[in-house]
């Protein structure tokens, strides 16, 4: 990381580098979240058979599609909080206390 | 953060941006999970039906609410134990 | 990513690396912890009864066809997303 | 930890960020357990209302407040366990097996 | 990460280094992993003693053995597909899709 | 960690030290939550009555014993695995 730190082009790419790498963590654990949930929503523990059986599928593909717009929902939820906070930032939990 | 070089300041300031950011993002999936949780129990149809879409908004509202008290008492035990020295010492 | 110089990029790649395999032992990990808590419940014995070993092996492949099947969707939402313009701008 | 605020200042200031950071760090890991433990006693996930009723904010307060005597009965009990095994350091779980 | 076999030795150490710290990673992942399992089927909630009583330990004993075998067993299970889907590498989830 | 420079290896020895921290603060953060969870649940008062702080010392000390003897069978597990080939190997 402290070879970073030399000239002018380069504190920008470590930038990139951190921007991309966040957003690969954000969507990583948006992915895990989803899996978590659908499979507790749509697959029975007892595992009496090894497939996913049509019922099994078809609730993923709705609970995923419903889990996504739960996501929208909220996104747009908190873009509003923010917007009637005005331009303070934060306002969240321990970030904007 | 005394004693800091001015990059090694901008190297600090840098990182705590990013944990806050990263913060920020964990609150959003942990909100994101507990209301669908919450929530979503139907899934014979593949988009919110009204009910659905109500209750996450009203889940949202209430896990800002509940963050935000406490929080509240987060700061105050913060500041009470700055103020209190540490027992048995 | 572009504007990297090659040395960059070379420690990027280095840490997606590092990340990916980081991801497969949480997924790991979180597949252990998950068919255990779901197949094993007799401690009567010390190694697996066979009833528990065929259930541990359904469990990984209904979880690895289940994983399949949201990432499918998680990708076509991504794809669609990229093809549409957020709302409200 | 703060004791090693005395050799030269580069390694120093570097102990310090992390030192901060792993502050920071185990702020918000406790700010979300305690958030987890008490929505979890006092909110109940119907959510037929978006607002905090009186009983759940009092809950809140009393949940906040026992946590906070938990958290502090705990680390007592890690420091008096870590005395009477004297200077051998560790002494739990991974860390001291 | 086999790649990195070739030039001088600077990258190389900082490669083991960070491999190091991922074995280390999985070992405390894994091992919080098994103790929460084993908590949680062996022993009650209740605390109404502070010691692990004999059946609790012998329990525990068991509970740990079976953990390493569902470890084993799925990590046979991973290769062998990994194997039957040919040196296309990943082929799992999110890595995978 | 052969072939370190002593430079390197003060690096990884301070990163390991972090490590060790970080894993003790998750570790005391658990222990919290879970006995917090185990043994809280009147909260017609403020302060922790009795009972509960009894709950949550025999809590933290079944789970130090707990901890200790699933730390024994996991340290004999990692042996053992050193002392055998891998299977199929």
């Amino acid at each position: 990381m402290s070879m970073f730190g030399f000239g002018k082009p380069q504190p920008s790419s470590a930038e990139k580098i951190a921007a991309a790498e966040q957003e690969m963590d954000l969507f990583t654990d948006m992915f895990n979240k989803l899996q978590q949930a659908c499979m507790k929503k749509c697959v029975p523990k007892e595992y009496r058979e090894g497939e996913l059986n049509k019922g099994e599928g078809v609730c993923i593909d709705r609970c995923s599609s419903k889990f996504f717009d739960v996501q929208l929902k909220i996104s747009e939820l908190l873009q509003a909080e923010a917007a009637a906070k005005g331009a303070t930032g934060g306002g969240f939990g321990i970030g904007g206390m | 953060m005394d004693g800091l070089t001015p990059t090694e300041q901008r190297e600090f300031q840098s990182r705590m941006e990013r944990k806050q950011m990263k913060e920020f993002m964990g609150m959003f999936s942990n909100l994101v999970g507990h209301c669908f949780d919450s929530c979503i129990d139907d899934f014979t149809t593949k988009s919110l039906v009204q009910r659905e879409t109500g209750c996450v908004t009203r889940c949202v509202k209430k896990f800002m609410a509940g963050s935000e008290r406490i929080g509240q008492r987060f700061q105050e035990q913060q500041a009470q134990m700055m103020n209190q020295p540490p027992p048995g010492q």
